[in-house]
């Protein structure tokens, strides 16, 4: 580890807890320990930080489709509403919970449970404070859209089990919209892959000249195996590296993985599920008290998770221009503590915010459509434009169209300038 | 000719607008003066004659004799004054057109919830001159 | 495909006020749609019997909330045609001014709740903001944002003064000028358009047959409007032409409601730049002599009918309120065959249905299967113990 | 100030022209009075009200039924169909019969007029009146735990505490 002055700082500024600060520093010198594992996993990009910000988020998306329709949005509680869905959840949490004679009810106390743990465990792949999440292998990729899946199928379970004929009719409709955008969804999400792919296949020169630019690439950083291009670490680190967010070189693919985000999380235009008007809260009509506590928290973790993922995915995850200031080059990549925290958690809040801001508004731009719009909207645009999307990036990859080292060239020498 | 997010420029104009709505109990809009709120009576030129009580659509009107705690030197000759149960009142200011010695008016206070019914009896706040 | 029947039941998010549609479904498609209506019956007509007409005219105005206006307007015509008395102008064009006002913010509200049944939030915001500017207005004038009791027999209650005229016309300006913006943007919206083109198809032979009425059936072409084939009020004289659209679906009647708000600001417009300079009223005496009228009047949901009998007292012998939904309801019925689940709230609000008006007949409260009717007083007592009982 | 309206009166020749076809087609049993311009009231007998509707559908196009009202007269019940003519010169027949309270029988219009059904559906509710070889003479407004045979809109009906 690196000569660290915070430490000494520290000691510093407060000589009579010198005892306990010297064990501290001991404890969390040690790289990889269980202490520090464990701090993460509850605590920073954990559990906590995370639903702590699933709630600021509702209430960020709340206000911002409030005030676009010139209203105020949650006002009373807490500075400007800020408390407002934790004060929804705690009123849920007291509320009875009612089960239906008909439905199952162990299966119908299950389902929420699993929805909550799945969308926890899906938020630890996303990278916050460096370019690798908490938990981070090779072809995590696949791994993170699997589990969204998985997240469908809780709905249509809770649906299927409340035996309510309203819940009968979402519950289909539910199954129809999320497995119908769930290609898009994934064909969207491979295409950084792809990139990632055409980056580490170009002839080594071009390679050379870029560490000269940018000094050593990460000891890990040629991954030419195939599971290697899937991972999330390294498709945020060839965005730090490149020094382009993918969403430059692919827009075609954010726009369509936006689209299929908002069809998973049920947004507006295609909340048909649980369409109020129509029928009453689709598959959530039986659920009540700590269950529907439970989704609501669930529902605002993959909210985030969708957030999160077309960040790390698109615009760069914890990377940003301000990136390397006292760092080591090393450490730089490896987000060493306690810097890289910093700077990545801020650059990591901003696009989340910035991709919240951009589902809002769609959220306020549309009526709802039907489910046989909605069906039809995948298979007939949503699909082939995603294929074309691929399509086109493998053709200019491949055949060099227009010169691709040329505009290469081109594209660092604009990063460097950043 | 459809035009996608056609009301795009419409919610980015009212984005940075202040909102349209008001804090009703903190902010007050001032209400219209022609407003019909509770009614008060003139006793000097009420004379218990009852035409409102008759005239009431919803029978809210009753006259009862003079409570002690008016002015007794103003008493009428009849010595019935009318009382209003608002509970039942309509505020559609049929009583203020019929009285013959236009005793009563209409003022402009609208915030008349009460807990008990009791209360909604008798609010007819009388003025001497 | 077995069929499943979905009560959109009297308690129901989509619809404001209390009806019972029994949709029978296969998987989405809509086989059979029923209405069964009843929930919010008060028992306005025998109550008329028992009232005189100076007190009627109160209780009329409460048959609906929005409008509240038309019913008055139509019962003191009726009564003065009975009378056979003469409304002075001035008196007249007041009450067309308010006609057409309560049209304005009762075609707005209409077009927010649609904006919600399509999931359009948004619209339901901007549109209830842009009726406070007519709610204001109406406000200026009566005092009374909702039930103005403008309207009595032999005339209307307050004058418009001098100073309200400008904020008037400028207040249609503003209004005008938003319609047209609804109207473009409906027509340009495409989530809106795929929700209410080709929705809830009413062929013209079809809204003859089923006997609809006011912007439902003149949305299928059909160029019915009271205002101009039995002009009452001030109609005679004030120049407008008649709305209609054919393309026979919930988007025409969304464009035939527009339109008609542009057209209800031109005649405001045009009526306050020619207000006669006339006293507002005639006292009229209370005795009606014996007679029967049916008088009609266009009320914002359609054509609306009282038909009064006087007996020579100062009660009516029968007062009939015959309201436009309750004439939109088989087209309703007609309409939801061959629907989709998600247009069923759409179609249903796009006769913009007014249950109050449609259950006005008598009231009845069974309390504990007592099957006999509890009075007023008796509820109201119960009601005081109840609350002290529950001091919470 | 009460100068008689000049409009409510104006050319009634087109009222009369079609008073005067009616009269021609049903000669004496049928009453026909016309008390102001676009309005005509025609006297029935119980019987023949639905040949004067099915002439008025044929000859004049008719279509709209507006509504349909029962009066409660002491001792018999008066029944008006209010109609409505748009085709042509716009006016409003209206055609009126009485029927005795004993029994209150009379055939419904609604193979005519298919409009009429949900108006006579609610006057049967409320006034007793029953239309033979109506489709579904269900109930239509009031709630379904009311008693059978009690009419509220019936004069004899009050509820109780009105004061």
């Amino acid at each position: 580890m690196a000569f660290d002055p915070f430490w000494y700082i520290l000691l510093y500024l407060f000589p009579q807890y010198s005892s306990t600060l010297t064990i501290l520093q001991y404890i969390f010198q040690q790289q990889g320990n269980v202490l520090m594992d464990l701090f993460k996993i509850i605590v920073f990009p954990g559990i906590l930080f995370v639903s702590f910000l699933s709630l600021f988020a509702e209430w960020y998306d709340r206000k911002i489709y409030a005030r676009l329709q010139n209203r105020v949005g949650p006002f009373h509680t807490g500075y400007h509403g800020i408390l407002q869905p934790l004060a929804d959840i705690i009123k849920l949490l007291a509320k009875e919970d009612v089960v239906q004679s008909g439905a199952e009810a162990r299966s119908l106390a299950a389902a929420p449970i699993f929805a909550m743990t799945l969308s926890l465990v899906m938020l630890m792949f996303i990278p916050v404070y460096r370019s690798a999440g908490i938990i981070s292998f090779e072809g995590d990729l696949i791994v993170v859209l699997f589990l969204s899946t998985l997240f469908a199928l809780t709905v249509i379970l809770t649906g299927w089990f409340s035996t309510n004929r309203f819940g009968e009719v979402g519950t289909a409709r539910a199954g129809m919209q999320l497995i119908a955008y769930e290609i898009p969804l994934v064909l969207s999400a491979l295409t950084p892959a792809i990139i990632v792919a055409y980056y580490y296949s170009v002839p080594v020169q071009v390679n050379n000249y870029l560490l000269t630019v940018y000094g050593t690439l990460p000891l890990t950083a040629i991954p030419t195996t195939l599971s290697s291009i899937l991972t999330i670490a390294n498709i945020t680190q060839t965005q730090a590296t490149i020094g382009i967010p993918f969403i430059l070189v692919a827009p075609i693919s954010f726009g369509v993985f936006i689209i299929a985000l908002m069809a998973e999380i049920e947004k507006v235009p295609f909340d048909v599920p649980e369409a109020h008007t129509e029928i009453v809260a689709g598959w959530q009509t039986e659920i009540s008290g700590k269950k529907l506590a439970l989704y609501r928290l669930s529902s605002d973790l993959e909210y985030l998770w969708g957030a999160g993922l077309a960040t790390a995915l698109f615009l760069g995850g914890p990377w940003g221009p301000g990136w390397d200031i006292g760092l080591s080059t090393l450490d730089r990549l490896m987000g060493a503590f306690p810097w890289g925290y910093v700077f990545g958690t801020i650059w990591f809040l901003v696009k989340v915010f910035a991709v919240i801001f951009i589902i809002a508004n769609l959220r306020t731009l549309f009526a709802r459509f039907r489910i046989d719009q909605v069906v039809q909207g995948a298979w007939k645009y949503l699909i082939p434009l995603a294929f074309l999307n691929i399509l086109i990036l493998q053709t200019v990859f491949y055949f060099d169209l227009f010169g691709w080292q040329s505009t290469y060239y081109a594209l660092l020498w604009i990063a460097y300038m950043i | 000719m459809p035009r996608p997010a056609a009301m795009e420029p419409e919610l980015l104009r009212n984005f940075p607008r202040k909102p349209f709505t008001v804090f009703y109990p903190f902010e007050r809009l001032p209400p219209a003066e022609g407003l019909r709120g509770r009614q008060k009576l003139y006793l000097k030129r009420c004379v218990g004659c009852g035409t409102c009580a008759k005239d009431c659509p919803s029978g809210a009107i009753e006259m009862i004799d003079w409570p002690d705690e008016f002015p007794q030197e103003l008493k009428n000759k009849a010595g019935k004054v009318p009382k209003v149960d608002l509970g039942k009142c309509l505020f559609c200011e049929q009583c203020v057109e019929s009285c013959p010695r236009d005793a009563l008016e209409m003022t402009q206070e609208y915030e008349l919830a009460t807990f008990d019914r009791k209360a909604m009896e008798w609010i007819v706040d009388m003025e001497t001159e | 495909m077995s069929t499943v029947k979905i009560p959109i039941g009297p308690q129901h998010p989509a619809l404001k006020e209390p009806i019972n549609v029994t949709i029978e479904v296969e998987g989405e498609q809509v086989v059979d749609g029923k209405v069964r209506i009843g929930y919010n019956h008060r028992g306005i007509e025998k109550a008329c019997e028992l009232r005189t007409y100076v007190r009627d005219i109160y209780l009329l105005e409460r048959v609906c909330g929005i409008c509240s206006h038309s019913h008055t307007t139509t019962f003191t015509q009726g009564v003065e045609e009975l009378l056979d008395e003469d409304v002075p102008r001035r008196g007249l064009y007041i009450r067309t001014i308010v006609c057409e006002l309560e049209r304005l913010h009762s075609h707005m509200l209409w077009f927010g709740v649609a904006g919600h049944e399509i999931g359009f939030d948004t619209l339901l915001h901007y549109s209830w903001r842009d009726r406070e500017l007519i709610l204001d207005l109406l406000e200026m004038i009566s005092g009374n944002r909702v039930n103005y009791a403008m309207n009595t027999i032999g005339g209307v209650r307050r004058d418009i003064s001098k100073d309200m005229i400008p904020t008037l016309k400028k207040g249609m300006d503003t209004f005008r000028e938003r319609c047209e913006y609804y109207l473009k943007l409906c027509s340009e919206e495409p989530t809106v358009l795929e929700r209410t083109q080709g929705v809830g198809v009413l062929p013209t032979h079809m809204a003859r047959k089923l006997g609809a009425v006011g912007p439902t059936v003149r949305a299928s072409g059909v160029d019915m409007d009271c205002r101009k084939d039995d002009p009452c009020a001030a109609y005679d004289e004030v120049p407008f032409e008649v709305c209609t659209w054919d393309s026979c679906d919930v988007f025409a009647r969304v464009a035939v409601r527009i339109l008609e708000m542009i057209q209800s600001c031109n005649m405001i417009q045009w009526m306050l730049d020619h207000l006669p300079k006339d006293e507002i009223r005639l006292k009229l005496k209370r005795r009606v002599p014996e007679g029967e009228v049916l008088s009609r009047y266009e009320a914002p949901r359609g054509e609306l009918i009282h038909y009064i009998k006087s007996n020579g007292t100062d009660t009516p012998e029968r007062v009939k309120v015959r309201t436009p939904t309750l004439a939109n309801w088989p087209s309703v019925e007609y309409m939801l065959k061959g629907c989709y689940i998600a247009d069923v709230p759409i179609i249903v609000a796009s006769i913009d249905p007014c249950i109050s008006c449609t259950d006005r007949i008598t009231f009845v409260d069974v309390e504990k299967e007592k099957t006999w009717m509890w009075d007023s007083n008796q509820l109201r007592r119960y009601g005081i113990e109840f609350y002290k009982k529950k001091r919470w | 100030m009460s100068r008689k309206r000049p409009k409510l009166k104006p050319s009634l020749k087109e009222d009369e022209k079609l008073k005067a076809e009616l009269e021609k087609a049903f000669g004496e049993t049928v009453k026909v009075w016309i008390p102001r311009a676009k309005r005509m009231f025609i006297k029935v007998k119980p019987g023949d009200h639905r040949k004067v509707i099915q002439w008025m559908r044929d000859n004049w196009d008719l279509q709209h039924v507006t509504s349909v009202t029962g009066v409660d007269k002491g001792d018999t019940f008066e029944i008006v169909y209010n109609l409505y003519k748009y085709q042509g010169y716009r006016t409003y027949p209206n055609v009126k019969t009485e029927i005795p309270k004993k029994d209150p029988k009379i055939e419904t219009i609604v193979d005519i007029l298919p409009s009429a059904d949900f108006y006579e559906r609610e006057v049967h509710d409320l006034l007793g009146i029953v239309f033979e070889n109506h489709p579904n003479l269900e109930r239509l407004i009031l709630p379904d735990d009311w008693p059978e045979g009690v009419y509220p809109l019936r004069k004899d009906w009050l509820p109780e505490g009105v004061e």
